[in-house]
């Protein structure tokens, strides 16, 4: 198997692999380690006024394969200073150009994708409920 | 770049430099390089000289006579000539065939192929340490039982089999002939066809230090076993594999076995010294389960699966370090857990989250300490990133 | 002891040393020795790009496409899995085959085996040229005809078959494939698999200055030609031939290929004197008979009757001195008169007083000097030695 | 195809080859060229009293293999001083096996035992005559 560069720039350094602490972090995850693929989402953002969150940091967890993890890595890495929206910043198509990954692994994807809009979810209810 | 350290020696061998010599040589001999079959000429007549001797090493090597060597491109010919060609020869005599699901493809696929055309295959499932015992077979066996098939060595695993055990119960059975894959066997553990009691055997050069692309079945003379042919041409290797046969080839298969089995006894004490030094190194770690016993398999291979560590991450984060298999080489290639690993019972899960070392002629202490050290990298660090709840979920 | 000129090419040729640097480079390699199916790391990468740069080269040089390529271990797997492999797949179509009684053994035993099995084959006689027309293909197809299996360049005797009148003769009819074992051809004349529209074609390496041990079957993926598999296991080759590659054959192969492709021309025609040159000196002698035209066989054999002399005696006579087979490789360790000019209209004595020329490339003026000298000498005193009354009896 | 020594000596020297001319000289073939083995014997002998005859020269033309003209050579070179005997100095499983002859060729033996004792048979009854 061969992994393109930012795939295993995103795999080997891992660099927002990690967990949010603090009451004001959501954290969804989805999939399961027994089928393979599991992520975790921790999202903390700051309110502005009645628009969408804005995502100050955000952190993952995975068990999967170096797709999975340099997919999580990427979207952790990239949220800071984005408004917090009910979907993955790219579409899964084209994550899966984006990374190089082959089809069978299409799977993952929303697997991630999952992990990441329910952590937004968390999100959002978390404030309303503020 | 440089190179990982080549820990695969089961899915093959580096070409020692004494087989290479050996092959240069002949590759540009001026006169040896005729055809063996050519009766009408000095370079026929030579290049045959190579051939019978390379027999005689070859079945001085494993303990067969010369007219048991049967020549073939590697033990997946091999084992499709033992095992299509035994079940044509007595097609009347039954249509039942005995072995096991931790085989090599080069049996399964076979036997596959034999139920789709109306055999009747037993799947034996060995034990949890690998071992397809004696009384298995005994049970399996039918009245119109006409083949068993059962490696010796495991590729995946390296357990051995006891083969004399399960000869023995074949020989007690009017007609159940024994064919063995002994492709791992040479250089691993004493070959011995003429005291084995199997009828038929499966080898190949390049699982030994010799080139790819050659091998050998030996059908046993002693013992009457007859097969049919498969490829029909020239007539070669008396008619039961025709096709010009490769001096170079064979010469190397020669010298790769006479070798190995010259090198067994010192080899098995220093690769059994690093395995023991790569197990502790990772057993270390915590987590690790090893799949084979210390024991019951040959020294140049260890099978482990990581705890909460996926496969693939794994395999990936130690690849520029050391070349490692995470199943056979032949159907490594494919994504799908191990078949060995899981019909001695590991979850999917754990089969995918396992490595196989494969240890050699050419593996040193310090190439079993880089090997420590990548692996116990990658999986405190996977284990990290998928922090305590990979295992909770 | 001297050995004598080789002039035995159609049997076997000696690896180019050109072709012998690559694959010592390849056996003496310290990181292209992995398993060309070990996916997992960087040695099984390297090993399986040899493969694919051999595909892409051999495939090259015969006009075909990569895809189109399955190695084997040689023309006799090829055949074998041409005839096989087809007939088993479309068995449900027709049980019709053709083929001539002038190919090698390697289509002749298959058919002959297929014969066994029920099915019916028509064996075309050439004409007293060697030639089979593409009116006799068409006279036999029947309606169930599925293969049509004929030569290229035949290897007795060099005649060049019109196989593209051939194809085009099958191509009318539905169903009928064209197969043609090609091994003799490379080097000799120009192959171009695409525009040949055959539907599957032999190669061996040990005909072109390559490797003994390694060949292809090439199966035209644009025709959408299908076969079953005949061997079983790692699923190499599209699962139509399994068993590890060997690179450094494989290798050896292309290069050969690459090499003799690249030499046609000119070899043609240094080549083509050389033999004038030998046919000549040999017809000087009288009583000589040509077995082939000179236009329409390739130029690295020549075939030759000699009339009042016994063929053993020829053969024993000129061995010192020169190389030269009285029949095919193949079959010449039997002392039956070579069928393919039995088939061609000579006598049983002719056919046995026959020898066969094979020039190539390490060939000279020298040789073919020394080759008319020996034999002339021979001829003159073995006839001497049966006197008159021989031709009189 | 290897050869004894003895046959390639006989075979690729054959010193006997030929012809003997003159009215007491006896001559009989067997075999044919045909059938890919044809010998000829042509001998010369000078008669004893009442005795045998013996053998003064022989020579023999041959059309066949390295071994059948190494045993007619064999057999024509050593004839001279002999007595003319109806059957071969060595019976032809001796020869056979002198030889190194495959068994495939003892036909070959029976052609070279028809000549010889015919041409000894013919040069008796010419004897005879005398
Ligand atoms: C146990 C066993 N049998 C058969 C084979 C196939 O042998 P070869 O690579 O010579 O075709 C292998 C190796 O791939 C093997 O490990
Ligand atoms: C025309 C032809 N076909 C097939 C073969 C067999 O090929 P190989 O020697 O590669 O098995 C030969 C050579 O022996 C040949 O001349």
């Amino acid at each position: 198997m061969r992994y393109s560069r930012l795939t295993w720039e995103h795999f080997s350094n891992a660099s927002s692999a990690g967990v949010l602490t603090g009451t004001d972090v959501a954290r969804a995850a989805a999939g399961s380690a027994a089928d393979g693929t599991w992520v975790q989402f921790d999202i903390r953002a700051k309110r502005r006024g009645f628009a969408a969150a804005l995502i100050i940091e955000a952190r993952f967890q995975a068990f999967g394969c170096p797709h999975t993890i340099a997919v999580a890595d990427w979207l952790a890495g990239r949220a800071a200073g984005r408004s917090a929206e009910l979907r993955l910043p790219e579409p899964v198509g084209a994550l899966q150009q984006l990374f190089g990954m082959p089809v069978e692994k299409l799977g993952r994807l929303f697997v991630l994708e999952d992990a990441w809009v329910g952590a937004v979810q968390a999100l959002l209810k978390k404030q309303e409920n503020a | 770049m440089t190179m990982p350290v080549y820990l695969d020696s089961a899915a093959t061998t580096p070409t020692d430099p004494r087989v290479a010599a050996v092959m240069t040589r002949i590759l540009r001999s001026a006169d040896e390089y005729g055809n063996p079959a050519s009766s009408t000429h000095e370079y026929g007549d030579r290049a045959s000289e190579l051939v019978d001797a390379a027999r005689e090493r070859v079945a001085a090597s494993v303990g067969a006579t010369t007219a048991d060597v049967v020549w073939t491109s590697g033990a997946t010919e091999a084992n499709n000539l033992a095992i299509f060609g035994v079940t044509a020869y007595y097609a009347n005599q039954g249509r039942h065939i005995i072995t096991a699901r931790t085989e090599h493809k080069a049996v399964i696929d076979p036997c596959w192929e034999l139920e789709r055309r109306g055999w009747r295959v037993t799947w034996l499932i060995p034990g949890p340490d690998g071992i397809v015992a004696a009384d298995q077979v005994e049970a399996a066996l039918e009245d119109d039982t006409i083949l068993v098939s059962l490696m010796q060595v495991n590729n995946e695993i390296g357990v051995i089999q006891d083969t004399r055990a399960i000869a023995a119960v074949c020989a007690q059975h009017d007609g159940a002939r024994l064919h063995v894959d002994a492709a791992q066997s040479i250089g691993k553990v004493p070959v011995d066809f003429g005291a084995s009691g199997a009828d038929l055997m499966s080898l190949s050069a390049h699982k030994a230090y010799g080139p790819k692309g050659v091998g050998a079945l030996l059908v046993s003379q002693r013992r009457g076993v007859r097969l049919e042919a498969r490829q029909f041409g020239g007539g070669q290797e008396r008619g039961l594999r025709s096709g010009t046969l490769a001096p170079h080839q064979l010469a190397g298969m020669a010298t790769a076995f006479t070798l190995a089995s010259q090198e067994l006894p010192k080899e098995a004490q220093r690769i059994g010294a690093l395995r023991r030094r790569l197990w502790d190194g990772l057993a270390a770690l915590g987590g690790v389960l090893r799949n084979g016993t210390e024991q019951g398999t040959v020294p140049q291979l260890l099978n482990v699966s990581f705890e909460d560590v996926e496969g693939e991450a794994l395999l990936a984060s130690v690849s520029e370090l050391i070349a490692v298999s995470s199943g056979s080489a032949c159907t490594s290639s494919s994504n799908e857990p191990s078949y060995v690993l899981r019909a001695l019972g590991r979850s999917d899960r754990l089969a995918e989250s396992s490595l196989r070392f494969g240890l050699g002629r050419f593996t040193h202490e310090a190439d079993i300490d880089q090997a420590i050290t990548a692996v116990g990298n990658a999986v405190k660090r996977l284990r990290k990133i998928s922090g305590q709840c990979a295992t909770a979920a």
